[in-house]
């Protein structure tokens, strides 16, 4: 864990870094926002943390809380709208049973994220699974994902 | 101050020195962020990592009580450099040749053997402060409560002096006074050796003066000073001591000495807001009104005189203090009567001609800064504008002494005293206050890490800091605000007071104890806390 | 080209990788390699990787080109490698039934390339290759042989305008940021891409990276900056590592650095992958997340090329609108200019995407008609339905609808139609798509994303979301269509930024051209599209249900009721209208109302 | 000089100036929620739109320099209707808190939704709704009021250089909050109550002692030796809230003391009436008094009291002026001596050494300058 934030800190030394280049470290060695982290390298570095979390809360794309093993990401841009993306959310959501604003299975196994758009339309609809693109998702290619990534664990 | 606050924000350069200005004076801390905010640079002195360290462009770590040494090496290179200013010197100065004579040990090599400040550093302050256009010092008790806290300031007078940045807008020598009114009681003269005003007791003339104006004979003899009273009783000699809304059982030195000292006396009367530790000991005690329940002024930092006006009823019987000294006075024989404050106001204003031009309604809306010598004088913001008050202003030479106590073998830290942001002086008033109890519920003792390794203490343990005059129990705050080698406690907590630990050493002329340095040795205890646990 | 060896490029955009570009390529260097040490053949035969071709509904495409003759295949994939190797490569045999039919040529034939002229091409990966298409020409002409006036000049008369959306014209931009001094500028290339759907600013850093920094160089040696930033959203993780292999080549030949082609004139530009955000397109919150704040855009008090990037003069401009600038400074103002109309010169790069048969990216003159794009680039409607209506400009542009199809694209036109040129997002909607559906959608989008600076965009666009999302569940009142041109109206007259400014665009021009739809929705409860699921009921045709049962296995509600053999019924309680039903049906025996 | 014209009104300012700043010059008002002079701009509250000839948009006065011959207006039914509709915006996101909330009668939004008259609200629907508290000691945070003006972490930035707020999340849930919407731990200045335009900020002390009607009394923080000025707002005998006016020489800005740190002068620990010592001086011992402060107990029932009783001022000073006599007599004058506070007024501590040398006759008086 040391090791890791010292690495962050030199990053963010030598290559002119700012709060932003720390935070997607941050993210990338512990797959979310530590608050930890971000505590740890703010009085390191005389940033107040107030600043990490402003930028952090902003995006999607960075996670406060911890994540599940796998990660589907759905594509919600306009052509995988269209293609209907959102029947696909809608079962997957039923699958891991996600209620309200969860986006994480009680086992720890899934976590399940929006996208606006990976930049693949014209293969919609699109979903991402641990960053592996697959176009032309439909519900039951869908469902052989889960169970095959589930069989794994 | 020279200057005043407002005009921190236009200075080029903030040099300050032994002041946490940021938790001690806040909104004078503001004006500094502004400065900087401007451009300014900032150079910190100060054994403690203070928040304005983050922002300085030079922060030197001196050991403390080195100041003189530091001081005089950084006179050293500017004199070296030729970056003095001749024509200021020759114009508003003497004695500047023994003075410059005075310095020639002090090399920054040296100045970095006793100090522990890199010599390049002080190279580089020196030439920054001398270099620039408007740059103010701004210094607090760090500077003065030391054995040498005199020479101290001295040294900072004389920096000022041979640079010739004094008497100008944004440039001079500021003091930043530690409490409301410790300008307005000292103008007031509740000094031992100066009446009102500043005018000695000691020269007949003025003593005449007063003498006519009081109809009553005055004592030539300039008097004791709080710790000589405090000295003196505990010899017997002092018998009786009016204390009027102070705690000297929390804020001076040895809590110890200071207790056996009030319960020697025969009599001792406390007037205050509440029954303190020091009216705990005294034979009576009157209840007074505190800022809110009264009228009358207050002299802020800035020489500013400010109205100050009455909101609310005391409580019960409590009474403004002018109610209870005028009425004392009558008992004792003295005809003392006034129909108002201003009245009162008016009489130290016909003593003292720099607060003559001001009255009330002058100050209605906003205060005017003394001197003010007429009802047209629109004030002085800053001081020496036209010159010296003696014409000509002295270098003094000052040479390094060392702290009275150093560390040893026995007690190896350096304990420095101070204050922190939330809670305030002896804590009669914040510690009263809930929200401020919840921030800053109990003392600590401020360790740097690799002192506490090495005493094998953890963040939060109860420890023991005991010094040659008493020890307390307080919880360990390991921090890298401390250097190694000090420790810090502030003051204002009773149950673990720093000041069962500091010395009655003084400083011989102003004689202001060595609060800023002593020496004390620090060992783990097992909590109470902890017991329960096992 | 050598025309002795044979050359396969296979396509390597983020579309075409995620379809299996990938392992069509190994495929490829695999035969290459095995079938060398076999014939000897190797020395002939090399693969490239190429960038984006933009016909992407058509993945993986791949060109071999054997004696300077050039095949495209389609729709290929690994298994399909070794018999091309073998009948085309060894045997110089084509094989036709995979080769990319009249739609490819089609949709290639319609366009004019000039931004992705190079894209797959050139190999993205390789200065030599961009510097062998006459790469770092301009640059070089720039630095050595024209003042800093005469740039500015030469890129005014182009006509050249901002390709980000508003369509500043960037020769007078640029002499603002000349013209102001400053002990530093910047140039700033926006590679953020906010529109979902838009990917032309990708494809371009993906298969051409060389075209953008040699359009910052020349902007940098006209404004005087010796700083610059790629703003690339961290998402196109191709894109970020092409561009950071580009500049690390560009570095290594001296041509980023210090003393440029010997002008004296410094230049050091950085890659800055951030997160994406549809607000850090905007240029002042890019330039605030470039300072590592928060992307929230401030008042522009002063122009950007004025006081900028730490209160600087900056130059912030569009990767598609830099790439453009090599070509006009090596082919001439007037050229470019010619290629548009009389206020915009040059083309345009649209990202067509919806319900066309030909997806894709598209490069077009400016004043090209959209039906001419609709029709004969993008082949028309797919699954032979009709043409409803056309996206433009991304989530905060507007939907405009047939009647207009025949005006021509440029800035001015588009605004007149109620809509932007954005970032060149296209969607066409056919006769399925609902527009209050389609609104609630985009803003669904915008209300999530705006900063949450200023009052109208932060809580107004959430607002009309609010409304559009009542309406689409048959609970619109009467007058919440004028409420939402009232409210529309006035968030794009308050906002701060441009986004505010356009995001209502998409309800207001729905509301403008399909006004009668909004009525139905509030006024009947009805969808006619039959997309807005809480005013549709799905029930069973008992005359059509065979009861094979498809449907009560699909049914992710289970509710659908029947024992098999026996005509069916759906539990209108327990039914989630998705629709499942009705797509597993073979028998059209679900019925929609 | 720059000479432009609004509402009909010519003016010449400085070139550097708004259109707000002329307009303010000129004595017109222009409703704004997020500007102040002290800060930087912000442009989010978009109340301050005013049409400029030439101009096909209203523009923000706050955030537009004046141009020569520029032809302002500053109120138009038109611009009333934009103004008015962002207010009725913001209500449709605020809680229908007035009749608790401490600011009523005392809030920007308030005011100006009274003077939009908006009661109906065509834009109802999701409000930012948050169940956490924030526990810190004294700044109450109640974030639905919010109208996300921005004063408060521009002044925390950009004045107290604290940073200890940001703005977080984003769309209709962006959220001014400490880090990670843990509890607000920072200098506890206040800056950012002193600036809020309504009751998503006050100061915890303030709850339920009263909101209107105050008595305002003007006077200076008894604290350390900045002389901040502070406004006390007095209710019923009773300070209920500290604040500090703009145009003082500390510019309105209080710390965490002078702000908040009012309650001890209604202690009931306050000393009320004269004490006589009956019991000797007990062996006081420092470390073992483990009375706490601020306990709240009444004064007669703390410790320390037991050995006095209560006496009249007449006895009191009767008994004191008996001592000093006494003291006086058989030692000498110098063997009395007086210190007087840094706490006192000027008047009081010129008293006081008048007492100790005219009537005393002693110069030992001295006060705690040196701690």
């Amino acid at each position: 864990m040391d090791e890791c934030l010292d690495k962050i800190i030199d990053n963010y030394l030598e290559n002119e870094g700012n709060v932003l280049t720390i935070l997607q470290d941050i993210e990338k060695h512990y797959g979310y926002i530590s608050e930890d982290a971000v505590y740890r390298i703010a009085s390191e570095l005389d940033i107040h943390p107030s600043h990490f979390f402003g930028i952090a809360s902003f995006y999607s794309q960075f996670h406060l809380k911890p994540r599940g093993k796998n990660i589907i990401t759905i594509c919600r841009g306009t052509p995988c709208h269209i293609k209907g993306s959102e029947k696909i959310l809608g079962r997957v959501r039923m699958e891991l049973d996600l209620l309200g604003d969860e986006d994480t299975s009680d086992d720890q196994l899934f976590t399940l994220e929006e996208v606006n758009c990976v930049g693949a339309c014209g293969i919609s609809p699109v979903v991402a699974i641990n960053s592996r693109v697959q176009g032309e998702m439909d519900i039951s290619k869908m469902m052989q994902e889960i169970n095959k990534l589930r069989a794994t664990d | 101050m020279t200057n005043s606050i407002e005009e921190i924000k236009d200075n080029d350069l903030l040099l300050v020195i032994g002041s946490n200005t940021t938790e001690t004076h806040p909104i004078i801390g503001l004006q500094m962020k502004k400065a900087l905010k401007k451009g300014a640079a900032l150079i910190v002195i100060d054994p403690r990592r203070i928040e304005l360290v983050k922002r300085a462009d030079n922060w030197l770590q001196l050991k403390p009580g080195t100041d003189v040494a530091l001081i005089n090496s950084i006179m050293h290179v500017i004199v070296k450099e030729n970056l003095i200013d001749r024509s200021f010197i020759d114009a508003r100065t003497q004695d500047f040749d023994a003075f410059k004579e005075s310095l020639s040990e002090y090399t920054p090599e040296y100045g970095e053997k006793i100090t522990g400040v890199p010599a390049e550093k002080i190279i580089e302050t020196a030439r920054l402060y001398a270099k620039a256009s408007s740059p103010g010092i701004y210094y607090t008790m760090g500077v003065t409560q030391h054995t040498h806290g005199t020479d101290n300031v001295f040294c900072i007078a004389n920096l000022a002096l041979m640079t010739g940045n004094l008497g100008r807008r944004s440039t001079g020598v500021n003091p930043l006074r530690g409490q409301n009114n410790v300008q307005g009681a000292t103008d007031m003269g509740c000094i031992p050796n100066f009446y009102p005003g500043y005018q000695s007791v000691s020269i007949p003339e003025v003593r005449e003066k007063f003498e006519r104006a009081w109809k009553a004979g005055l004592s030539p003899r300039p008097g004791l000073t709080a710790t000589e009273m405090v000295d003196s009783a505990r010899r017997g000699d002092l018998k009786a001591l009016f204390i009027k809304g102070e705690n000297p059982v929390l804020s001076d030195p040895d809590i110890n000495h200071t207790v056996k000292a009030l319960k020697k006396l025969d009599f001792l009367v406390v007037q205050d807001i509440f029954l303190t530790e020091t009216a705990e000991l005294a034979d009576v005690v009157l209840p007074a009104a505190c800022f809110a329940e009264k009228d009358g002024t207050f002299t802020n930092t800035e020489r500013r005189v400010q109205r100050v006006r009455k909101a609310v009823d005391p409580p019960g019987e409590a009474r403004e203090d002018s109610w209870i000294i005028t009425r004392l006075a009558g008992k004792l024989g003295y005809d003392m009567h006034y129909l108002s404050a201003e009245d009162v106001f008016s009489e130290a204003g016909k003593m003292w001609p720099a607060l003559a031009g001001m009255n009330y309604s002058r100050i209605e809306r906003k205060g005017l800064q003394w001197p003010c010598t007429t009802r047209d004088h629109p004030g002085t913001p800053y001081l020496f504008k036209g010159g010296f008050p003696k014409k000509k202003a002295v270098f003094t030479s000052v040479n390094y002494r060392p702290s009275e106590e150093l560390p040893d073998s026995e007690y190896p830290l350096t304990l420095i005293t101070g204050r922190e942001l939330l809670q305030y002086h002896t804590g009669t008033m914040t510690r009263r206050v809930e929200a401020v109890n919840r921030a800053s519920p109990e003392g600590y003792v401020e360790i740097n890490p690799e002192d506490a390794a090495g005493a094998g203490i953890e963040n939060g343990r109860m420890v023991r800091i005991s010094s040659r005059r008493g020890s307390i129990k307080i919880m360990a705050l390991i921090s890298r605000r401390s250097l190694k080698g000090t420790v810090f406690i502030p003051f204002h907590y009773k149950e673990a007071a720093a000041n069962m630990l500091t010395s009655t050493k003084t400083d011989p002329v102003a004689k202001i104890p060595e609060l800023k340095v002593c020496a004390v040795k620090l060992e783990r205890i097992n909590n109470a806390r902890e017991k329960e646990q096992v | 080209m050598d025309d002795k060896k044979a050359v396969v490029k296979v396509c390597a955009g983020t579309g075409s990788v995620s379809a299996g570009g990938g392992e069509v390529l190994r495929a490829f260097e695999n035969l290459s390699r095995s079938s060398g040490i076999k014939t000897g053949f190797n020395n002939r035969c090399m693969t490239q990787k190429v960038g984006c071709r933009g016909f992407c509904s058509r993945d993986v495409l791949v060109d071999v080109i054997l004696k300077g003759e050039k095949t495209t295949y389609e729709g290929i994939k690994p298994d399909m490698v070794p018999r091309i190797f073998e009948e085309h490569i060894i045997h110089g045999r084509p094989i036709r039934e995979w080769m990319a039919g009249d739609e490819h040529k089609r949709f290639h034939s319609g366009q004019t390339k000039v931004v992705l002229s190079h894209c797959g091409e050139i190999d993205p990966e390789e200065l030599d290759a961009y510097a062998a298409a006459g790469g770092y020409g301009s640059a070089r002409k720039a630095y050595t042989l024209m003042n800093p006036e005469e740039i500015i000049e030469e890129i005014k008369r182009s006509n050249l305008r901002g390709r980000g959306g508003a369509g500043f014209p960037a020769g007078h931009k640029w002499e603002f940021a000349r013209k102001t001094r400053s002990d530093k500028k910047y140039v700033v290339c926006n590679g953020n891409e906010s529109d979902p759907g838009a990917f032309a600013d990708r494809c371009i850093m993906e298969g051409d990276p060389h075209s953008i920094i040699e359009g910052m160089m020349i902007c940098a040696r006209a404004i005087g900056a010796d700083k610059g930033y790629i703003y690339v959203r961290d998402s196109y993780a191709l894109a970020v590592q092409r561009l950071r292999r580009a500049l690390k080549q560009c570095y290594e030949q001296g041509l980023l650095g210090k003393n440029i082609f010997g002008s004296g004139q410094d230049l050091d530009i950085r890659l800055y992958p951030a997160p994406g955000a549809f607000i850090s397109g905007e240029a002042t919150a890019l330039l605030k997340v470039i300072e590592g704040k928060r992307a929230m855009p401030v008042p522009r008090m002063h122009r950007t090329a004025e006081k900028g990037l730490w209160n600087r003069p900056t130059i912030v401009n569009n990767a598609e609108t830099l790439a453009n600038v090599p070509g006009i400074m090596s082919r001439g103002a007037e050229w470019f200019a010619g290629l548009g109309t009389e206020t915009s010169g040059g083309t345009k790069v649209f990202s067509m995407t919806g319900k066309v048969n030909n997806t894709g990216l598209v490069e077009i003159p400016l004043g090209t008609t959209l039906r001419e794009v609709i029709y004969d680039i993008g082949g028309g409607i797919s699954n032979g339905r009709n043409f409803k209506a056309v996206q433009l400009g991304g989530p905060t542009g507007g939907c405009i609808p047939e009647s207009f199809l025949d005006h021509q694209i440029d800035y001015e036109s588009l605004a007149l139609a109620g809509t932007i040129m954005g970032s060149g997002g296209m969607v066409v909607f056919d006769q399925h798509t609902c527009m209050v559906d389609t609104s609630k959608f985009f803003l669904e989008i915008t209300q999530a994303e705006s900063c949450g600076k200023c009052t109208p965009c932060r809580i107004g666009i959430r607002r009309m979301y609010e409304i559009l999302d009542r309406i689409t569940k048959g609970k619109g009142r009467l007058w919440d269509i004028e409420l939402l041109e009232e409210l529309g109206a006035h968030i794009r007259t308050t906002s701060l930024c441009g986004f505010g400014m356009t995001a209502p665009n998409p309800v207001l021009s729905t509301i403008r051209h399909f006004r009668d739809e909004y009525a139905v929705h509030i006024k009947d409860k009805k969808c006619p599209a039959m997309v807005c699921k809480d005013l549709l009921s799905f029930s069973c045709i008992p005359e059509n249900c065979t009861g094979c049962g498809m449907c009560k296995m699909v049914c992710p509600a289970d509710a659908v009721r029947g024992i098999r053999k026996k005509p069916h019924k759906i539990d209108q309680q327990l039914c989630i209208k998705c629709g499942s039903c009705f797509d597993a049906c073979k028998f059209g025996a679900i019925h929609i109302q | 000089m720059v000479n432009l014209n609004i509402d009909g009104e010519q003016i010449s300012v400085d070139k550097n100036s708004t259109i707000l700043d002329a307009a303010n010059k000129l004595g017109i008002t222009i409703p704004t929620l997020c500007h102040n002079p002290e800060l930087t701009t912000f442009g989010g509250c978009r109340l301050c739109l005013v049409e400029v000839d030439g101009n096909p948009r209203p523009v923000a006065s706050c955030a537009t320099f004046v141009q020569d011959g520029m032809q302002v207006r500053s109120s138009t039914p038109y611009l009333e209707r934009l103004r008015s509709t962002n207010i009725e915006l913001l209500l449709s996101d605020h809680p229908n808190d007035c009749m608790l909330c401490e600011r009523a009668g005392n809030c920007k939004l308030q005011e100006l939704a009274y003077y939009y008259g908006i009661r109906e609200n065509r834009f109802e629907g999701t409000r930012r709704i948050y169940n956490t508290q924030d526990n810190n000691p004294f700044v109450s945070r109640e974030m639905e009021k919010c109208v996300m003006c921005g004063q408060c972490v521009r002044i925390c930035e950009e004045i107290q250089g604290a940073r200890a707020i940001d703005f977080s999340y984003k769309g209709l849930w962006t959220k001014v909050t400490p880090p990670f919407e843990r509890d607000l731990d920072c200098e506890f200045c206040g800056q950012c109550v002193g600036v809020c335009p309504t009751g998503a900020l006050t100061g915890k002390m303030w709850s339920n002692k009263g909101r209107q009607k105050f008595r305002e009394v003007d006077t200076v923080c008894s604290y350390c030796g900045c002389g901040c000025n502070l406004t006390l707002a007095v209710k019923k005998n009773k300070i209920v809230r500290v604040y500090s006016r703009k145009n003082t020489i500390n510019e309105g800005m209080l710390c965490a003391k002078g702000r908040f740190a009012y309650e001890f002068v209604h202690s009931p620990e306050r000393l009320s009436r004269p004490l006589i010592r009956v019991n000797p001086k007990s062996n006081w011992v420092l470390e073992d008094s483990d009375q706490p402060y601020g306990s709240g107990k009444p004064r007669q029932r703390l410790a320390g009291f037991q050995d006095f009783k209560e006496v009249s001022w007449d006895e009191a000073l009767e008994y004191i002026a008996f001592k000093i006599r006494e003291i006086k007599e058989n030692s000498g004058p110098d063997a009395i001596g007086g210190l007087s506070s840094a706490r006192c007024t000027n008047e009081e501590n010129y008293l006081f050494q008048k007492l100790i040398r005219a009537v005393i006759g002693t110069n030992n008086v001295d006060h705690c300058a040196r701690y």
